[in-house]
C-alpha cells in the first residue's frame, strides 16, 4: 500500500522562516533561527522574504529532492492557507502559524510578538519530532459491494444506480414483491415540466431494470439479521426462508422507507365510524379500479372532501408536517375530476404546501375546480358532516351531504424493525429540541409559559434494521422525529455510521422524485467510502486522512471508555474485553485518545505524548516577569479557522495565549490539562463547538465528551491546590472572530485577579 | 451507460456555490478529476452571503470550512474563479467548452497581506454586502474567500491610483495589464450548478423598494444580521441607523406571483422564521409580524416554525401586502387587508423585509442546449445519455439540505457518464 | 419643425362624451396643440358614448359592448388608422372592447350581429391608442420640447395620472408597453419637455373616487383631499392630470373638502395638453382654453400672456 | 325573474354550505367567472382598493362566498357597487384574476336577477343609460337631474340645491352649456343595435340561471 517507507526513513527536520506579509517586522527571524538551530539542533535552517512564491517553493523542494530535508517545518502562514504549495511528496509538512497568531495579532517588533514567535516555533518543531508521516492501514481483502436494504422506489434506485456506475449490488427485501409503498400509486406526481398532470406510476418499470440488471442480486422475504466489521469488510448476516447466511458487504444503503400513520388513532376525524371515511392510501386503491364509489353501498362518490393534515402537525400524532400530502392530495383530487366532470372535490387545509414548481401543481387543481377551503378541521362526524371554523369566511360552517371524506395521513419513517419486538434501544435525542423556545433577548411583557423539556430519549420501538454489532446500540441513531437523518444541514448523509448511508423518506418526509434523487446520492456516499477504504483514507469530515488510531494492548487497563466513548462505534470489544479498532469505521476525531486515562491511543501524527510535548515547549517565563501563559486548546474545526480571521482582521489578540490546535477537544486527554497546570500555565482554556442537543461538533460527541471530563478536573485541581478558574472550557463558532479577542482578554483579566499559577518553575 | 470509454475522465463543475462546492468534493473524494468554474473572485456563492441557516441557527461558513478543507487537502481539483462557461461542443465523454475569464488583476503570487488594498483610496461596493456598504478598490472579497485571494475593482484600471496600488505590493501580484481570456478545456461530463440572484425586488413596484425608506430585501437582511455585514451584526434601520424593532417580515414578495414568479421559493417562509429569531435575539421589545400566504415549513421544519410561533411577540398575519408608502417619520406604512379578520390594515414599521424568491441564475443566459422548464429551471432529470447534469437550485428552489442532495446525486451521475473502460468499470467485484 | 404638416400621420379621433362638456379644454387643447406635434386627427362622425364605467349595470355587458362596437365600426368605414382617443373612460373601453372582439371569436360574433341590426361590422382590424400613449411611442419629447417657445419657466406641476390611463393596460403590449402602473413617469416628462418642473409627488396613480366621487362623494372624498394635500405639500402651482374624470373631481370637489376638513385648497388642475399649448406659445383662450377651469390656472395664465404680450 | 331557489335558500339558511351550482353558474356565465376558482386568497385584491373600507366583504372574500355557493349574500353584497375601477387589483393580482370585470358583471347580474339594491350606483347608470340609450350621449345635465329625482323629489331638490354652487361654475367656465341635450345623429341605428344586443342577452340567460 501506501508510503511504508516514509517511516522507515530518519527525520530529517528543516526549518523555513518566511519574512513576509510582516513576519519580519513583527518578530526577528535571526532569534527564530537561534531557537531552531542552538534549542533543537536543527542545522537546516532557510530564511525566506516569500516563501509561497515559486523560488521559496523551489527552495523547499530542491532540499527534499536532495534528501537533506523529509520534515519541512514551515514558519509562515496558517495551514489554512497554501495548503496546496506546500504539499510535496514524501515529505511530512509541518506548519508554524507565525502570520495570523503572531504578525497580524501582535504589536509588531514587540517583546511579546518575539516571545509568542519563538513559542509557536518550539512547539511546530516538537511536533516534528513526536510525529512521523502516517502511514495508511492495510486490512485486504475488501468487499467493494453494495448492500441495499429496502426494495422500494428509494431502495429500487440506488440499486440501480450502484450498478450503473460499475459495482456489485445486493438488494435486499422483507417483502415478497419489490416496489414498496410506490406500489400501491394508481398515478404519481409530476416533477417534470409542465407540472401539471399526474403522471403514469413507473415503478413496474423500474422494478424490472433492477430485476434485469446483471450486476444486481435481489433476496426477496429477506432481513438482516446482524451486521458486523466495517466500510469494506461489513459481514452482513441476512436470513431468508429461515436459511441465514453471511454476506462480505463494502458499504450499505439503508433504504426502509414510510408506512402511513395508522387511522385507528385519527377516530376524531371520523375514521372507523364510517367506511366512507377513508385514507389518502386506501383512495389510490380505489381510484385505480376505475370510477369512484362509496365503500359502504358502492353508490358513485360525487362529493369528496379531503382532510389536510389528519395527524401530521399535531403534537398529538405527528408533530412533524409530512410534506407530500397537499401534493397527493391535490393530484387525486385531479383525478376524481377528470374521471367525473360533476363532481365536486374540496381540499381543507391549514396551511397549503405545494413548495418550488409545485405551485403549478396547485393552480391546475384549481383550473379544474377543486375548491380549497382554509380551517382546521373540528371533527368528521358519521354521517361525513365536515365540521370546522373557515378561516376565509370568518364563520363555522358544517360541510355536510357528502359522498366520501379523506383523510390525508402522514408519512411515518420505517427506522425500525416494527414487526419483531427486538432489543429495545435508547434513542440518542441528538437533535433540537423541538419544543425549546428560540433564544430571545427577552420579552417586552410576562414570558410566555416555559416550555416542555425535550422528550426523554424514549426506548426504540421494535427491532434494529441492521442489528449493528456496535458498543453504541444495534440502531442507526435516529433523531427527535424518529427519522434515521443527518444532524447537519451542509452534510445530509451524516449517519454517524461509517459506511452506512440512510436515503429517502427514512431521513425525511419526502415524494417519489425526491427519493429516487436521496437515493442516488446515498449510493455516491457507499461508492465513495468503499473507494477510500480500500484506500486507507479516512471518511468526512477528515476526508483523506491516513492516519488512525493505534491502541497498545499490553498498557491498556480494559476501562472501555475508548470503545464507549467513540462517537462513531469504531472500536469493538473481544472477548477478552481488549478493544479492536476497525480503522474504516474511524472518522480520525481521536476522542478515544482523549478518553484513554493511559495515554496508550495514538496516531502517527497524533497523540498525547506529542500534545503534552508542544504544551511544554512553551517556555513560561517566572513569575516576576508578569509574563502570566495561558494556553489555548483549540479545535481545528471551528476555534481555530475564528482565530485565524481575527487575524485576517487584524484584531489584537491577546499577547498571553498560546494556541494548540487539536482535532476535536474530543481527543483532548486530562493528562495534557494537567501537565499544562503543572508546567507553570496560568489558565487552559477549552475551546470547542457547541455541545447539546443542537450540537455543531463535527464529531458529534468530541465537545461533549470534553466537558464531561472537565467535570473531573476540578479533583485534579483540588489536589494541585489550584482555583477553579484555571481550567475554562469555552464554545465558540467559527463566526466569532470578532468576539474572540476579548473572550480571550476578559479570561486573563480574571486570571489577573487570582494571580500568577503557584506552580510556575516546577513544571 | 457503461461500456463506451470516455476520451476526458474530468468533471466539469459549473458553479461554486454550496451545489457546486458539493458535487466537486463528492466526485474527487470517488477518484476522479474536476475543473470547478465560479464566476465571481471566490467560492461560496448565496450561502457564504447567510448569517446563518435554520433550522439550527448555526453558521454557513462552519461547513464551507469543512469543504475548504476537503478541497485544499485533494490534489484532484482545479478552481477556475472569476469564470464563466461561454460555450459548449460536444457530446458525453468527450465535450469541447469554451471557458471565459475576468480578469481579477492579482495574480497568483498573492499571500492577502493586504498591503495594496492600504495603498487603494477609491472605495467600491461591497458586493459581499449586497452594495448596503463599500470595500476599498483592492479587496479581500471576505474573511472566508476561497481562494484567499484578493481582487482589483476594474474601476481604478488606467488610474494612477493602479499603479500606486502596484507599487504598494511586494510581491509583483498586481497585474494591471491582465486581459480577459478565453481557452478551451476537454471534460467527460457537466455538472451544471449555477445556482440563484435574488429576484429584483424594484419590480415589486407597490412595494417601493429602492423608493421607500427602510424597505429591504432578504439577503439584505442576512447581511444586516451577519457580523461580518455593514453594520457589525447589529439590526439597525439603513435610514437612520435607529435600532430596527418593529420589523414587518412579508412573505411571497414576487413568488407565487403570475406577474413575477409564478412558482414558490422554498425557503423564503424559514427565511423570514430565522429572520424573526434574528430580530428576536437583538431586541428583548422586538415585534415581528410576518404577512404570509401560507406558511410552508415543510417536513421537520415544521417544528422551526412552531419553535418561532411560541414566541409571543412574533405574530402571523395571513395576508399579501398590497402596497408600502412612508410616514413622515420615515416609517415604511403596510397596506392590506388581514384576510382572517377582514381588517383594512395601515400599519407603520421600523423596518420591512421582502422576503424575494429565487431565479435561476442561468435563466436566458444558457451557454449550453439545455432542458428547461417556463421559469428557467434546469429540467431535473436532463437526457441521461446527455453526459450534463443539474444540481441544486439551478434545476428548482431548494434549501441548502436538498441542494447537497441534489448535488451529491448528480456528482454519481456525471461519474457513471465519465466511467468508460478508463474508469471503474473494472472496479467494485465482489 | 416649423411646417405642422411636415411627418404628419393621421389618427382617427374618438373624442368622448366629456369633449363636449366637462373636458371641453382637454378636446379644444389637444386639437391646438396635435398640429404641431404631427398628429392629424380625423373625428369619428356621429360617435357615440362608451357606456363610461356604469352603463353595463343597466344596460347589461353586451349593449355596453356594442356602443364600443358602433363607434369601432364607424372608425373603420373612415380607414385603418388607429383610433386614438384622450379620455381614459373611453380608452378603457373602447380599447378592451377592440381586444376582446380581436382575441375572442364568441365576442365578435355576439357584436356583429347586434351591430347587424344596424347593417354595420367590424372584426377587429383596427388600433385603439391613448393620446398619452401615442405621444411617448409616436411624437417623442424631443419633438415636444422642438415645439417649445414659451418655456414654463417656474411653474411647479405635480403629475396626477390617475388610474385607467395607466392601469390595465400601459405595461401591456397592446397597450403599447408606454409606462407603469405604479410610478409612471410620461406625465412628469411632459411638464418638464414643456419648461415646468415636475415636483416629486407620490400619489401619482391613486384613485380619485372615479363615478362614485360623482354620485357618492361622502365616500370619496377622503381620497381627493389626499390627492391635493399632496400636491400643495409638494408646492405645486398647478396639478396636471390626462384624465377627464380626475380633472373634474379633483377641482370639482376642492369646496367640498374645505367644508368637510377645515382645509382651504384652492389649487388649479389643468390637463397636459393645456401645459403644452401654452409652452406652445399659444392662445391662452382659444387654444389652451384657460378659461375653462373652474379654479383658475393663475400662474399659467401668466404665463401665456407674457409669451402673447 | 330571480333565481332557482334550491341551494340559494339553503345557502342563506346555511345549511348546505359548498354547494357549487352558484360557483359553476359564475365561471360559465359571468365575464371572468372562470378565474374566481384561481383565487388563493391572499388579500392583495381587497387590501388595494381605495375605499375597501367601505365594502361590507370586499373583492377576496366576495369570491370565497361565491365558492361556498353563497348567491345571496354575493348578489346583495355593497362590494359589487363600490368598485372605483382603478384597476389596481387587477394589475396586481397574483393569480390574474380580472377583479374589476367581475364585479361589473355581478352587479349587472344583480340587477337583471331583481335583487333590488339600495346603493346609489344603479340608480345613477339608470339615469346615465337612460341618457345614452335614448340621445347616443351622456348629457351630464340630464343625468344629474334624473339621478338626484330617482331618490325621490324632495331628495332630489336637496341633492340639486347642494350642488347648485358646482353648476352654476360649471355653466360659467363653459363646461356645462345650456340648450338642447347632445345626441348623437345616429341614435335611432344605436338604439336598434342596443336592443338586438339586449335581445341577445336576454335570449342567453334564458339558457342558464344562476343557482
Amino acid at each position: 500500500m501506501s508510503a511504508a517507507p516514509a517511516q522507515a526513513q530518519a527525520k530529517k527536520p528543516g526549518v523555513y522562516l518566511c519574512g513576509g506579509c510582516g513576519i519580519a517586522q513583527a518578530t526577528p527571524l535571526d532569534a527564530l533561527e537561534k531557537v531552531a538551530s542552538k534549542e533543537y539542533k536543527v542545522a537546516h535552517c532557510r530564511k525566506h522574504d516569500f516563501l509561497c512564491g515559486e523560488a521559496g517553493v523551489k527552495l523547499i523542494r530542491d532540499d527534499i529532492a536532495a534528501g537533506t530535508v523529509n520534515q519541512p517545518v514551515i514558519a509562515a502562514c496558517s495551514s489554512r492557507v497554501n495548503a496546496d504549495r506546500f504539499r510535496f511528496d514524501g515529505a511530512q509538512v509541518i506548519r508554524a502559524n507565525l502570520r495570523e497568531q503572531v504578525a497580524w495579532t501582535q504589536e509588531p517588533g514587540s517583546e511579546d510578538a518575539a516571545m509568542a514567535a519563538a513559542d509557536y516555533l518550539r512547539m511546530a518543531l516538537t511536533e516534528a519530532r513526536k510525529s512521523s508521516p502516517p502511514v495508511a492501514y492495510d486490512i485486504a481483502p475488501y468487499s467493494e459491494r453494495v448492500l441495499v436494504v429496502g426494495g422500494g422506489i428509494s431502495g429500487l434506485t440506488a440499486a440501480r444506480e450502484a450498478a450503473e456506475a460499475g459495482y456489485q449490488v445486493l438488494l435486499v427485501e422483507r417483502e415478497a414483491k419489490l416496489g414498496g409503498q410506490s406500489l400501491a400509486w394508481s398515478k404519481r406526481m409530476p416533477h417534470l415540466p409542465p407540472y401539471r398532470e399526474p403522471r403514469a406510476n413507473d415503478i413496474e418499470a423500474l422494478v424490472k431494470a433492477v430485476e434485469s440488471h446483471p450486476a444486481i442480486e435481489v433476496r426477496r422475504e429477506c432481513r438482516v439479521v446482524k451486521t458486523s466489521g466495517g466500510p469494506g469488510k461489513f459481514a452482513v448476516e441476512l436470513s431468508q426462508g429461515g436459511a441465514a447466511r453471511e454476506e462480505a458487504i463494502g458499504a450499505i444503503v439503508v433504504a426502509t422507507g414510510w408506512r402511513p400513520y395508522d387511522p385507528n388513532k385519527l377516530g376524531h376525524l371520523g375514521y372507523g365510524a364510517t367506511p366512507d371515511v377513508v385514507t389518502g392510501v386506501a383512495l389510490e386503491g380505489m381510484l385505480a379500479k376505475g370510477p369512484l364509489v362509496r365503500p359502504s353501498d358502492g353508490r358513485a362518490a360525487k362529493l369528496v372532501a379531503f382532510v389536510q393534515c389528519a395527524g401530521s402537525r399535531d403534537p398529538a400524532h405527528l408533530p412533524y408536517c409530512s410534506s407530500v400530502c397537499c401534493g397527493v392530495s391535490i393530484k387525486q383530487a385531479l383525478q376524481i375530476r377528470q374521471s367525473d366532470p360533476d363532481s365536486s372535490v374540496y381540499i381543507v387545509y391549514d396551511e397549503l404546501r405545494t413548495p418550488g414548481t409545485a405551485e403549478e401543481f396547485y393552480r391546475a387543481a384549481q383550473e379544474a375546480g377543486v375548491v380549497f377551503v382554509k380551517g382546521k378541521v373540528k371533527g368528521v362526524g358519521a354521517d361525513l358532516t365536515v365540521t370546522y371554523d373557515d378561516a376565509l369566511l370568518g364563520q363555522s360552517v358544517p360541510m355536510q351531504g357528502l359522498d366520501l371524506v379523506v383523510l390525508a395521513t402522514g408519512m411515518v419513517p420505517n427506522a425500525t424493525e416494527l414487526g419483531d419486538s427486538g432489543e429495545a434501544a435508547p434513542l440518542p435525542p441528538a437533535d433540537i429540541n423541538p419544543l425549546s423556545p428560540i433564544p430571545v433577548a427577552g420579552y417586552a411583557a410576562e414570558a410566555p409559559a416555559a416550555q416542555a423539556a425535550a422528550p426523554a430519549a424514549a426506548a426504540t420501538q421494535g427491532a434494529s434494521l441492521l442489528n449493528l454489532q456496535y458498543r453504541q446500540g444495534p440502531h442507526l441513531p435516529i433523531l427527535a422525529d424518529g427519522f434515521a437523518d443527518s444532524h447537519f444541514i451542509c452534510f445530509p448523509y451524516e449517519t454517524r455510521r461509517s459506511g452506512i448511508y440512510a436515503c429517502g423518506p427514512l431521513r425525511r418526509p419526502m415524494d417519489m422524485a425526491e427519493s429516487a434523487e436521496d437515493a442516488t446520492g446515498a449510493a455516491l456516499k457507499a461508492i465513495q467510502a468503499i473507494r477510500n477504504v480500500v484506500e486507507g483514507r479516512g471518511l468526512h469530515p477528515r476526508s483523506g486522512d491516513l492516519s488512525f488510531p493505534k491502541i497498545g494492548l499490553t498498557t491498556c487497563t480494559k476501562c472501555r471508555r475508548c470503545t464507549v466513548e467513540c462517537p462513531f462505534g469504531a472500536i469493538d470489544e473481544n472477548e477478552q474485553g481488549q478493544p479492536v479498532v476497525n480503522p474504516s469505521r474511524c472518522r480520525r476525531c481521536g476522542t478515544c485518545m482523549g478518553a484513554c486515562p493511559v495515554r496508550t491511543i495514538s496516531f502517527d501524527n497524533y497523540s498525547v505524548e506529542m500534545l503534552t510535548s508542544m504544551i511544554k515547549a512553551v517556555e513560561i517565563p517566572d513569575e516576576d516577569a508578569e509574563k502570566p501563559r495561558v494556553l489555548v486548546l483549540a479545535c481545528q474545526n471551528d476555534a481555530v479557522p475564528a482565530l485565524d480571521m481575527a487575524g485576517i482582521a487584524r484584531s489584537r489578540l491577546n499577547p498571553y495565549v498560546r494556541i494548540v490546535p487539536v482535532r476535536c477537544l474530543g481527543s483532548v486527554s486530562l493528562v495534557c490539562v494537567s501537565e499544562a497546570l503543572s508546567s507553570g500555565y496560568d489558565g487552559i482554556v477549552l475551546m470547542g463547538c457547541k455541545s447539546g442537543d443542537d450540537y455543531q461538533c463535527h464529531f458529534v460527541k468530541g465537545s461533549a465528551m470534553a466537558q464531561e471530563r472537565l467535570q473531573k478536573v476540578g479533583e485534579t485541581l483540588k489536589s494541585m491546590a489550584l482555583e477553579k478558574e484555571r481550567v475554562r472550557p469555552m464554545e465558540v463558532s467559527i463566526a466569532d472572530a470578532a468576539r474572540l479577542p476579548k473572550l480571550l482578554d476578559d479570561y486573563l483579566a480574571e486570571i489577573d485577579k487570582i494571580g500568577p499559577s503557584p506552580l510556575k518553575g516546577f513544571g | 451507460m457503461a461500456g463506451e470509454a470516455a476520451e476526458s475522465q474530468t468533471v466539469l463543475v459549473v458553479g461554486g456555490g454550496i451545489a457546486g462546492i458539493t458535487a466537486a468534493v463528492e466526485v474527487i473524494e470517488t477518484g476522479y478529476d474536476v475543473v470547478l468554474v465560479e464566476k465571481s473572485p471566490t467560492l461560496g456563492g448565496r450561502v457564504a452571503q447567510l448569517n446563518r441557516y435554520f433550522p439550527k441557527l448555526c453558521h454557513p461558513t462552519c461547513g464551507l470550512e469543512i469543504n475548504y478543507q476537503r478541497l485544499r487537502s485533494n490534489p484532484r481539483i482545479r478552481v477556475l474563479t472569476m469564470a464563466t462557461v461561454a460555450a459548449v461542443s460536444g457530446s458525453r465523454g468527450r465535450f469541447g467548452v469554451t471557458i471565459e475569464t475576468r480578469p481579477r488583476h492579482v495574480n497568483a503570487n498573492c499571500t492577502a497581506c493586504g498591503d495594496c488594498a492600504k495603498a487603494a483610496t477609491t472605495r467600491v461596493p461591497n458586493a459581499y454586502n449586497y452594495g448596503l456598504d463599500t470595500v476599498p478598490a483592492a479587496h479581500l472579497p471576505h474573511a472566508m474567500a476561497y481562494p484567499m485571494r484578493y481582487v482589483l475593482a476594474p474601476e481604478v484600471i488606467g488610474t494612477p491610483e493602479a499603479d500606486a496600488i502596484r507599487a504598494a505590493c511586494k510581491y509583483g501580484a498586481i497585474d494591471l495589464e491582465e486581459k480577459p481570456r478565453r481557452f478551451d478545456l476537454a471534460v467527460g461530463a457537466i455538472v451544471w450548478a449555477a445556482g440563484w440572484k435574488p429576484y429584483d425586488a424594484a419590480k415589486l413596484q407597490s412595494y417601493g423598494h429602492g423608493r421607500v425608506p427602510n424597505v429591504i430585501n432578504n439577503v439584505e437582511m442576512e447581511r444586516l444580521a451577519a457580523f461580518t455585514g455593514p453594520t457589525g451584526g447589529k439590526i439597525l434601520r439603513p435610514s437612520d441607523g435607529k435600532p430596527a424593532k418593529r420589523v414587518a417580515l412579508i412573505q411571497c414578495a414576487g413568488s407565487r406571483d403570475h406577474n413575477h414568479l409564478p412558482y414558490c421559493s422554498r425557503i423564503c417562509c424559514l427565511g423570514s422564521l430565522k429572520h424573526a429569531a434574528y430580530v428576536r435575539e437583538q431586541y428583548a421589545d422586538g415585534q415581528v409580524d410576518i404577512y404570509y400566504i401560507d406558511i410552508r415549513a415543510h417536513d421537520k421544519l415544521e417544528a422551526f416554525y412552531r419553535r418561532v410561533a411560541a414566541d409571543p411577540q412574533v405574530r402571523f398575519v395571513k395576508s399579501k401586502p398590497a402596497s408600502i408608502t412612508a410616514d413622515d417619520a420615515g416609517n415604511p406604512v403596510l397596506h392590506g387587508e388581514d384576510t382572517v379578520s377582514r381588517e383594512i390594515y395601515d400599519r407603520p414599521y421600523d423596518l420591512v423585509v421582502l422576503a424575494t424568491g429565487m431565479e435561476p441564475s442561468l435563466a436566458g443566459a444558457l451557454p449550453a442546449k439545455l432542458a428547461v422548464d417556463d421559469y428557467g429551471f434546469l429540467v431535473p432529470e436532463l437526457d441521461p445519455g446527455s453526459g450534463m447534469f443539474a444540481a441544486g437550485v439551478a434545476q428548482g428552489p431548494l434549501d441548502v439540505s436538498m441542494s447537497v442532495q441534489s448535488a451529491t446525486a448528480a456528482a454519481l451521475k456525471a461519474i457513471q457518464a465519465i466511467r468508460g473502460a478508463g474508469g471503474h468499470a473494472a472496479a467494485g467485484r465482489a | 419643425m416649423s411646417d405642422p404638416k411636415a411627418g404628419a400621420k393621421t389618427y382617427t379621433y374618438y373624442p368622448g362624451c366629456s369633449s363636449q362638456a366637462s373636458a371641453i379644454h382637454l378636446d379644444k387643447s389637444l386639437r391646438a396643440v396635435a398640429p404641431k406635434l404631427g398628429i392629424a386627427l380625423e373625428e369619428i362622425e356621429d360617435w357615440n358614448c362608451c357606456g363610461a364605467s356604469v352603463g353595463h349595470v343597466e344596460g347589461g355587458a353586451l349593449p355596453q359592448t356594442a356602443l364600443s362596437g358602433r363607434n369601432l365600426a364607424k372608425a373603420r368605414q373612415q380607414g385603418s388608422h388607429d383610433v386614438l382617443t384622450a379620455c381614459a373612460a373611453c380608452y378603457l373601453n373602447t380599447h378592451g372592447v377592440n381586444e376582446k372582439i380581436k382575441q375572442d371569436v364568441r365576442t365578435r360574433a355576439r357584436v356583429n350581429q347586434a351591430l347587424g341590426a344596424a347593417d354595420l361590422k367590424y372584426d377587429g382590424d383596427l388600433n385603439v391608442r391613448h393620446a398619452c400613449e401615442v405621444l411617448v411611442n409616436d411624437v417623442g419629447l424631443e419633438r415636444i420640447k422642438g415645439q417649445v417657445v414659451n418655456p414654463l419657466k417656474g411653474l411647479k406641476v405635480a403629475g396626477y395620472v390617475g388610474c385607467q390611463t395607466v392601469r390595465p393596460f400601459a405595461a401591456t403590449q397592446s397597450g403599447g408597453e408606454y409606462d407603469t402602473y405604479d410610478q409612471p413617469e410620461f406625465l412628469d416628462n411632459f411638464a418638464e419637455a414643456c419648461g415646468a418642473e415636475a415636483v416629486a409627488y407620490d400619489p401619482k396613480t391613486s384613485c380619485c373616487g372615479g363615478s362614485v366621487s360623482v354620485h357618492s362623494p361622502d365616500k370619496t372624498l377622503h381620497l381627493i383631499k389626499q390627492i391635493v394635500e399632496a400636491a400643495v405639500e409638494a408646492g405645486a402651482d398647478v396639478i396636471a392630470t390626462p384624465c377627464p374624470l380626475c380633472q373634474q373631481n379633483v377641482e370639482m370637489y376642492q369646496d367640498a373638502i374645505n367644508k368637510k376638513f377645515g382645509t382651504s385648497f384652492n389649487l388649479p388642475v389643468v390637463f397636459y395638453s393645456q401645459l403644452m399649448a401654452v409652452a406652445f406659445g399659444m392662445d391662452a383662450k382659444a387654444d389652451a382654453a384657460l378659461d375653462a377651469n373652474m379654479i383658475a390656472p393663475v400662474k399659467l395664465v401668466e404665463l401665456a400672456k407674457k409669451a402673447a404680450g | 325573474m330571480s333565481a332557482a331557489p334550491a341551494a340559494a335558500s339553503a345557502a342563506s339558511a346555511g345549511r348546505r354550505q359548498y354547494d357549487l351550482g352558484f360557483a359553476r353558474w359564475v365561471y360559465q356565465h359571468v365575464e371572468g367567472g372562470d378565474k374566481v376558482a384561481m383565487c388563493m386568497q391572499c388579500g392583495m385584491c381587497s387590501g388595494s382598493c381605495p375605499i375597501g373600507t367601505a365594502m361590507d366583504h370586499g373583492p377576496r372574500k366576495l369570491f370565497m362566498m361565491i365558492r361556498a355557493g353563497m348567491k345571496e349574500a354575493v348578489l346583495t353584497s355593497n362590494t359589487i357597487w363600490n368598485c372605483t375601477q382603478c384597476y389596481n387589483c387587477v394589475v396586481r393580482c397574483p393569480r390574474k384574476v380580472p377583479v374589476t370585470a367581475i364585479l361589473q358583471s355581478l352587479a349587472t347580474v344583480a340587477v337583471k336577477e331583481g335583487y333590488a339594491p339600495t346603493q346609489s350606483t344603479p340608480k345613477f347608470s339608470k339615469a346615465f343609460w337612460l341618457s345614452v340609450a335614448r340621445f347616443g350621449r351622456t348629457d351630464e345635465r340630464l343625468v344629474t337631474a334624473l339621478y338626484y329625482f330617482s331618490h325621490g323629489l324632495k331628495e332630489g331638490i336637496r341633492r340639486a340645491l347642494e350642488n347648485l354652487p358646482i353648476a352654476l361654475r360649471m355653466i360659467k367656465a363653459g363646461r356645462m352649456h345650456l340648450g338642447l341635450p347632445h345626441r348623437a345623429k345616429g341614435a335611432a341605428d344605436l338604439r336598434a343595435i342596443l336592443a338586438k344586443a339586449e335581445d341577445i342577452e336576454r335570449a342567453e340567460r334564458a339558457g342558464g340561471k344562476p343557482s
